[in-house]
């Protein structure tokens, strides 16, 4: 997330509305229903394959840009 | 002419139980065991349908649940699949798509137009504008196939998860072998295989025997693999229900599938496989004739010859495409028979009787390319012509799979080139054609599924050097190639169909492709070969063969078409099953049912639209109670609200950021009102939040938007990581609005709380007991009355509204449902969330900047509202009053300036407290202003004219919340 | 619930036990201070004995700090509990839980189950005492499998097919999603030739 | 039979012309390059070269002719949108639908069934009446209709859903129409092919090439071309291209799927979507019953079909008509949809001078074929937005002005 004090308003709605839609290997936001427990998963979007998933705390850590 | 065979030790069928049925109205009978093809075949019917386009009689062709001129309507029930449907006593049957029945169907005239139908030919002409219409009408009457019966009841069957370490698909004897192999290497195993009876098809009995006694091994006889689906999770589909198989691995032992010679009238009755003929004689000792010519391009049509003329069948000549058979005992023995073989032949014409059936048959002699030198054919008396002229491997499941392949030239069909990890593929799909090394590669495969499972045991040695058959190197032991590589003879009249359930010729594949339609998708396209019911099961590798000599490519280079499931078509009911639906209902559910609550939904809940009250109509009681709660009190039960508990020293915190309004200096004991917006600014949800505690804060949201706020707000603590957590107590507690001038004084006789205003002020929160039960309080203005928010614990939900309502009753207390609610609180002018906004309005645009604490170092939403208060908003919410004799509009309808949409109507109700009609409306700014005249206009499109007015209407001051005037 | 579980297939709508629900760092902590000890492992359960000998409790760790635990049908000790009046100390968080439960078993127990949820449960290891969250015909439930008393311990497999004891199943909802699971199981079950029990608390 | 026909039964050799020529090479340059021969590539094409007068236009296509979501759409037609953009924008479509098949001199089974969205909340028939009124005010034929107008045009149907969902109205579309999908691309591209627009099928995008923030060129798996401008038709695969031209936008991609069951004789006569229970149906020509749902709930670029969406949509399917229970579905396909957060299109001019966009096609995008070729044609020509897609411009997002379409494209068709 672009700094809202600092970032110009196209930077800004650029970060809310724009996203990465190609094929890739990303970061993503999952939650399991039944329990309401959040993770972060690495998926290739091409093939559907999950390659790897993180508890929350890895994301204030730090995973790259994408995961939103 | 096909007739019932003397009796066999073999055969499936019941000569001790014969079954009566009709067809086409008139009665016969088969056997117990018998399927419907199979018993007509038996009662000699000359031929069981009328194909799709040109309506030529048709019978029997693979006798392997992919004839399409085998459909019936089977007592209502549309495209019953004959071939494969067990008889029942008493059947009604008929043939499909006839007009006048099988004998006299008028619509085979068709047939004689079919030089003026070419391929695609519906493209080509009755677009007029003015004739299509009628055009289309004809075309609807004469497609189709069953008729639906607009009667027919909704069949619930069950479905189930299944679960097995190895699922072997096929049960020929490379799928026994796989199964057996991988069982005894200690894998859980489900062996699935589509015939009525799991005979092995061709395996030693000994080896049926072990699969059937191994405990390793579950048996889903007469089940069909109708799909494959991500990570090895396969439907099958059973007669009454659905089973979803996840499996550790798969082996795909899903055999070959016999292919059509392809010469004129090659679809006469009588012309079939010779596979289905032996599926016939050997199941149900049906005869394919009494004198049958057997076309060969293969070994197998040789040891067919034999098995018949074993059962008493007549070989008239073996008629084979190739200049000389293999060097094989079935070959000699067919000779010491005296059986004459006709070599370097192929069929011309098939040519038919008085009955419709195959009579006869032209030969010619034919070079390797299958060119016939027509000049002098010679005829050959016959009631029944059988092909064994090669296979299309059934790759279907492995495409589906992800599995890829190529065309084997040397075995003339499609092999596995590469398998994704967990598929093993075994048997005559690997182009391993000789029994034991069907079973060898079936063990194989077998091994390394389960060691794929994780059930590796010694003997992976053979699994390593299995490999290479799994890709392909395969060769047909014992047979030089199983597949002709063109068996497919021009006739200067055509009717040598490709397909035979599209209807389609060689020169109407050649000709899409000279329309440009030349690679394997366009031409599927364009002449739908491969696109009815068999789903190109024996078209596509002929239509492909063709492409290839038209385009002068190899097959390799066209390719097949994507594979989809089904693999055979699965009905409805088996995927839908059950169909649950889950529903809500608050705790005190039943006694609104009990007070006449008229229901409506919400979200997945039942809520009381209103109570209906004998001799009044649904606006009286809805008025009736508008006005309890106005003159006395009223009780509604709000628990479908969104209940969640904040906790921890960052409670605050996480609310300050998730939503507009600021509660870190939120009074313990106060409540605030919550919106919430998205990153965009547009608001999506709002409710109430009280702080109990400096660290606890408990909150509603919206009836709809409670599962996703609250999932919503475990993300962000998430990805903020504060120290608070959450809890949804949606579900756990119940809660109740008691609300109007006299609720005070009545709650007060129920509670040990202290109400009285210095005490329990208007947004206050207070914690007691009522009517013995531990509650929380919450003092709000929704309806513009006194009211308190009653929440306790789900349990004790039921006990609650009944004490309530019994204090109330002798007070003029009205339960109230929704439709009163919306009527108060536009009275006091409060929006809701979803019905007065939309999917764009920000908080500018409803007027609730009040709940937005800008100042706020950061909020969601708070950046991209700041971009859109530098600019004019595009519409503006504001209350609308029309006169009170004026009809009513109707919400969403719109508002027109000169012309011009301005706006729209969101909510509207006449008010008999106010004796006016108000709404709100969604205007343009320059219409937003309190005094200015609109013209709304309603369905009819006459207009109506409303004033924009100051909200709220109702007690604006809010006085009645202020403590002089409490009772 | 003894007669049920071992023999035929039935569902019991499982009555109103005395629950707590507790969230929060100190949370172990305090149960333990009260004589309820916790497992060590999120998603798994254990029985707490208690002190006066009474049916034991059922604690179950639903997270790294949260827990949910039940009383026996006629325990007192929740409710001694709840009335004891301590205030709960910074850190621990009482949770509201008005679950509806219901009670399966009986022979036939995993065909119900499949049909209705996705979890492979014949495969499940028991003496792990696993909790499962999962979906069953679209509602969340909470899933404690258990041996029947007296039955010989799981090992490995619970069984299906070559099961050798019995295993019965717990499973709470959301109370208000109650009736359609109770209804909609109930279905299965009686197609699947089980009985409905009475409420047996 | 019409005498057209009778030329077929009299000539020796199928007197059929080929549609679409083979080029074997591609030429070094042209003056329009259009990335996708789908739907609407081909009648950007046709427009270009018929209206326009721009002949020398390549169009490139990676797979076949017609072969992504143009092949495997659910071929319904219809304007009843709720925005005025969006509203005037696919009356404009339905208009040039009608005369298309004259217009081509080929039949496209443009067929005007009617079309029923149920409401079966009042939320719902709220947003029904909203779409019917703005409809009605740009003279497009949508009522706001009770279950008892539901019940008479659809007498077969269960009004109660199963129970689970009665219905209380519906927005009626008289208009609604369902075509027959691939040949309105084999129309336009024979169109565009006679008029010597180049159609390279099994040649794919590899690169665009920029300088100076405007297109110079294109690279492909055949070689390069030199162009000054591009349209990028490519729905589903849109993000890949933009990734070319280093601009970005809020398009995700999701799987859409569809099924279809064997024929059966024509029972349905109009098209039925219902939004509550996540299904659209019609029945085909050759009496299929084509049905769709929602789309699949997460981010995929591949087209594998699930099984969750057969079972939830033939639950749905039999809520509505329980007497199908023996009807059988006979395949299951998807394609890759280009959603927006606002449901409506991205079209016209970008910030990379010379490149053109018509995307963000969502679930929608086969009824919006003609008009889409049209004002694209009608952009790509002379530089400027065409005044039709004013509502769906590139910069909407930025200028925090998005259409709000959601409410009449969920679960749309």
């Amino acid at each position: 997330m672009p700094d809202p004090d600092t970032c110009s308003d196209v930077d800004w709605s650029a970060y809310v509305f724009n996203r990465s839609g190609s094929p890739g290997i990303k970061y993503e936001w999952w939650c399991h229903i039944a329990s309401g427990f959040w993770f972060v998963a690495l998926r290739d979007t091409a093939r559907d394959e999950v390659l790897a998933t993180y508890p929350a705390e890895a994301v204030r850590r730090g995973l790259p840009e994408n995961a939103s | 002419m096909m007739y019932r065979a003397d009796a066999d030790a073999q055969e499936w069928i019941d000569r001790a139980m014969p079954l009566g049925f009709t067809f086409e109205g008139r009665e016969y009978r088969g056997y117990a065991g018998d399927t419907i093809s199979s018993a007509l075949a038996a009662a000699g019917v000359p031929y069981l349908a009328r194909s799709f386009k040109y309506h030529r009689p048709r019978s029997i062709l693979s006798f392997a649940n992919h004839d399409s001129n085998n459909l019936f309507q089977v007592d209502g029930v549309p495209n019953v699949r004959g071939d494969v449907t067990l008889l029942r006593e008493g059947m009604r049957v008929s043939a499909l798509n006839t007009f006048g029945g099988l004998a006299r169907d008028k619509a085979r005239v068709l047939d004689h137009f079919a030089r003026i139908l070419p391929v695609g030919f519906y493209y080509k002409a009755f677009h007029s504008k003015r004739l299509f219409p009628r055009w289309e009408r004809m075309f609807r009457r004469l497609t189709g196939l069953g008729e639906v019966s607009l009667d027919a009841p909704r069949q619930a069957t069950p479905k189930r998860y299944g679960f097995c370490d190895v699922l072997v698909i096929g049960g020929g004897p490379s799928g026994l072998s796989a199964a057996l192999a991988a069982a005894a290497s200690g894998a859980r195993v489900a062996l699935v295989d589509e015939s009525l009876r799991l005979s092995g098809n061709g395996a030693p009995s000994s080896l049926v025997r072990a699969v059937q006694d191994s405990a390793g091994i579950n048996l889903y006889p007469a089940t069909i693999a109708a799909g494959y689906y991500a990570d090895h999770w396969v439907a099958l589909a059973q007669q009454s229900y659905l089973t979803k198989m996840r499996a550790g691995a798969v082996v795909f032992a899903t055999g070959v599938i016999g292919q059509p010679a392809v010469f004129r009238n090659n679809d006469l009755p009588g012309v079939m496989l010779a596979s289905g003929a032996l599926r016939l004689m050997a199941r149900h000792s049906v005869a394919p004739g009494r004198r049958v010519v057997m076309l060969a391009g293969n070994l197998e049509a040789y040891s067919a010859s034999l098995e018949l003329h074993a059962r008493g069948v007549t070989i008239a000549a073996i008629v084979d495409l190739r200049a000389a058979p293999e060097s094989d005992a079935a070959v000699t023995d067919c000779a010491a028979l005296g059986i004459e073989v006709l070599r370097a032949h192929a069929p011309y014409e098939a040519l038919s009787g008085p009955d419709g059936t195959v009579a006869a048959l032209t030969v010619a002699p034919c070079d390797s390319g299958t060119q016939v030198d027509a000049s002098s054919p010679r005829r050959i008396d016959c009631d029944a012509v059988l092909m064994s002229v090669g296979w299309a491997a059934a790759t279907q499941l492995f495409l589906q799979a992800g599995g890829s392949t190529r065309f084997s030239e040397e075995l003339q069909q499609f092999v596995p080139r590469a398998a994704p990890s967990g598929i093993f593929v075994a048997g005559r799909v690997n182009g391993i054609y000789n029994l034991e090394s069907r079973l060898a590669d079936g063990r194989r495969a077998g091994v390394q599924a389960a060691a794929h499972a994780g059930f590796a045991v010694a003997g992976s040695a053979a699994a390593a050097q299995g490999t290479a058959a799994a890709h392909g190197t395969a060769t047909a032991h014992g047979s030089r190639c199983p597949s002709h590589r063109y068996p497919i003879v021009d006739h200067p009249l055509a009717k040598n169909f490709v397909d035979f359930d599209e209807d389609l010729q060689v020169k109407d594949l050649e000709n899409a492709a000279q329309e440009g339609f030349d690679s394997s998708e366009l031409l599927k396209r364009y002449s739908t070969v491969g696109m009815g019911p068999s789903q190109g099961k024996h078209s596509n590798m002929n239509a492909l063969r063709v492409l290839a000599r038209y385009r002068g490519v190899a097959v390799e280079e066209l390719g097949l078409t994507t594979s989809r499931p089904m693999y055979h078509p699965v009905p409805l009911k088996l995927l839908a099953g059950r169909s649950f639906y889950p529903e809500r209902r608050t705790p005190s559910d039943a006694q609104h049912a009990a007070l006449g609550a008229l229901w409506m939904p919400a979200g997945n809940w039942r809520r009381p639209e209103y109570y209906a009250v004998p001799g009044e109509s649904r606006a009286q009681s809805i008025d009736a109670e508008v006005r309890a709660v106005r003159s006395s009190v009223g009780l509604i039960d709000v628990g479908t609200l969104g209940k969640i508990e904040i906790y921890g020293p960052q409670a605050a915190e996480l609310l300050d950021r998730a939503y507009a309004g600021r509660y870190s200096d939120l009074k313990v004991g106060m409540t605030r009102y919550g919106l919430m917006l998205d990153e965009s600014a547009v608001i999506v949800d709002d409710g109430v939040i009280a702080r109990l505690a400096p660290e606890l804060f408990y909150f509603t949201t919206t009836t709809g938007g409670s599962a996703t706020v609250f999932r919503e707000l475990l993300r962000l603590n998430a990805l903020w990581g504060l120290d608070c957590a959450l809890v949804n107590v949606t579900g756990h507690r119940a809660a109740f609005n008691f609300a109007g001038p006299l609720s005070r004084e009545i709650l007060q006789r129920l509670t040990d709380i202290d109400l009285r205003d210095d005490a329990f002020p208007y947004l206050a929160v207070r914690s007691g007991l009522i009517a013995g039960v531990v509650a929380r309080l919450l003092r709000v203005g929704f309806v513009g009355e006194v009211g308190y928010e009653i929440h306790v614990a789900a349990g004790s939900g039921a006990e609650v509204w009944q004490a309530l309502h019994t204090a109330g009753a002798s007070r003029g207390l009205r339960p109230f449902g929704v439709e009163a609610q919306r009527v108060l609180r536009l009275e006091k002018g409060h929006f809701i969330v979803g019905q007065d906004t939309d999917g764009l309005t920000d908080p500018q645009e409803a007027n609730a900047m009040w709940a937005v604490a800008m100042k706020k170092p950061f909020f969601v939403g708070q950046r991209s509202l700041r971009i859109l208060q530098a600019r004019e908003p595009r519409q503006k919410l504001v209350g609308i009053e029309l006169a009170a004799a004026a009809p009513l509009p109707k919400e969403c309808h719109l508002v027109i300036e000169r012309g011009v949409i301005a706006g729209r109507v969101t909510s509207v109700a006449h008010s008999r407290t106010l004796n006016k009609s108000i709404g709100l409306a969604m205007l343009s700014p320059d219409l937003a202003v309190v005094g200015r005249d609109i013209q709304i206009r309603v369905e009819d499109g006459s207009m109506l004219a409303a004033r924009v007015a100051a909200a709220p209407f109702y007690d604006p001051k809010n006085l009645r919340q202020k403590p002089r005037l409490s009772a | 619930m003894r007669d049920t579980a071992a023999g035929a297939l039935s569902m019991t709508v499982g009555g109103r036990r005395d629950r707590l629900g507790l969230k929060g760092p100190r949370a172990a902590e305090w149960l333990a201070a009260h004589g309820i000890a916790v497992p060590m492992l999120p998603n798994t359960w254990m029985p707490s004995e208690a002190a006066d000998g009474a049916d034991a409790l059922l604690v179950a760790r639903l997270g790294s700090a949260e827990f949910f635990v039940e009383d026996a049908a006629a325990g007192t000790k929740l409710k001694r509990l709840a009335t004891s009046g301590d205030e709960h100390p910074p850190g621990v968080y009482p949770v509201l839980r008005e679950d509806w439960a219901i009670d399966l078993g009986g022979t036939g127990v995993h065909d119900v189950l499949a049909q209705i949820c996705n979890v492979n449960f014949a495969a499940l290891t028991l003496d792990s005492h696993p909790v499962i969250m999962t979906l069953m015909i679209g509602v969340a439930v909470l899933v404690i499998p258990q041996t029947v008393a007296g039955a010989a311990a799981g090992s490995g497999s619970n069984g299906g097919s070559s099961g050798n004891f019995m295993c019965r199943y717990r499973i709470w909802c959301d109370p208000t999603f109650g009736p359609y699971l109770s209804e909609s199981l109930g279905a299965v079950v009686i197609d699947c030739g089980g009985r409905i029990m009475g409420d047996r608390g | 039979m019409p005498y057209r026909l009778l030329r077929f039964g009299v000539s020796r050799k199928h007197p059929e012309p080929r549609m679409f020529t083979r080029y074997d090479s591609l030429k070094a340059a042209y003056d329009v390059v259009i990335i996708g021969a789908g739907g609407h590539g081909l009648a950007a094409a046709y427009y270009l070269a018929r209206d326009h007068g721009i002949r020398n236009v390549a169009v490139l296509e990676k797979g076949y002719i017609g072969g992504g979501n143009t092949g495997r759409n659910t071929t319904i037609i219809r304007s009843n949108y709720l925005t005025p953009e969006g509203v005037k924008f696919y009356d404009e479509s339905v208009r040039l639908w009608q005369d298309l098949a004259a217009d081509f001199d080929l039949n496209l089974f443009y067929s005007t069934r009617g079309h029923y969205t149920l409401a079966h909340t009042d939320a719902a028939m709220r947003t029904m009446r909203w779409r019917a009124e703005v409809n009605k005010h740009y003279g497009v034929r949508s009522e706001a209709v009770d279950a008892d107008f539901v019940k008479r045009g659809i007498p077969s149907i269960d009004m109660t859903c199963g129970g689970h969902a009665p219905i209380l109205g519906a927005l009626f579309h008289a208009p609604g129409a369902i075509a027959r999908h691939d040949a309105v691309a084999w129309g336009y591209g024979r169109g565009a092919d006679r008029r010597g627009v180049e159609i390279h099928q099994q040649t794919e995008v590899t690169g665009i090439r920029l300088k100076g923030g405007r297109v110079t060129g294109v690279d492909t798996t055949r070689g390069h071309i030199a162009t000054s401008k591009v349209l990028c038709a490519v729905a589903g695969f849109t993000p890949r291209i933009l990734d070319m031209v280093e601009l970005h936008t809020p398009i995700y991609v999701h799987p859409l799927q569809a099924m279809v069951s064997e024929p059966v004789k024509p029972w349905l006569d109009p098209i039925i979507v219902s939004g509550s229970l996540h299904v659209y149906v019609s029945q085909s020509a050759r009496g299929e019953l084509v049905m769709g749902a929602s789309l699949d709930p997460y981010e995929l670029h591949a087209t594998r079909p699930t099984l969750d969406f057969v079972e939830g949509l033939a639950s749905h399917m039999l809520d509505m008509f329980p007497f199908l229970s023996e009807v059988k579905v006979n395949r299951q396909w998807a394609g890759l949809a280009d959603m927006t957060p606002d449901f409506a299109p991205i079209m016209g001019i970008t910030p990379v001078e010379g490149f053109f966009l018509d995307a963000g096609w969502g679930t929608w995008g086969f009824k919006a074929t003609p008009v889409c070729g049209k004002t694209m044609s009608h952009t790509v020509a002379t530089g400027r937005n065409h005044p039709l897609i004013e509502g769906f411009t590139f910069d909407r997002f930025a200028r925090y002005r998005l259409t709000g379409e959601k409410g009449a494209a969920s679960v749309g068709h």
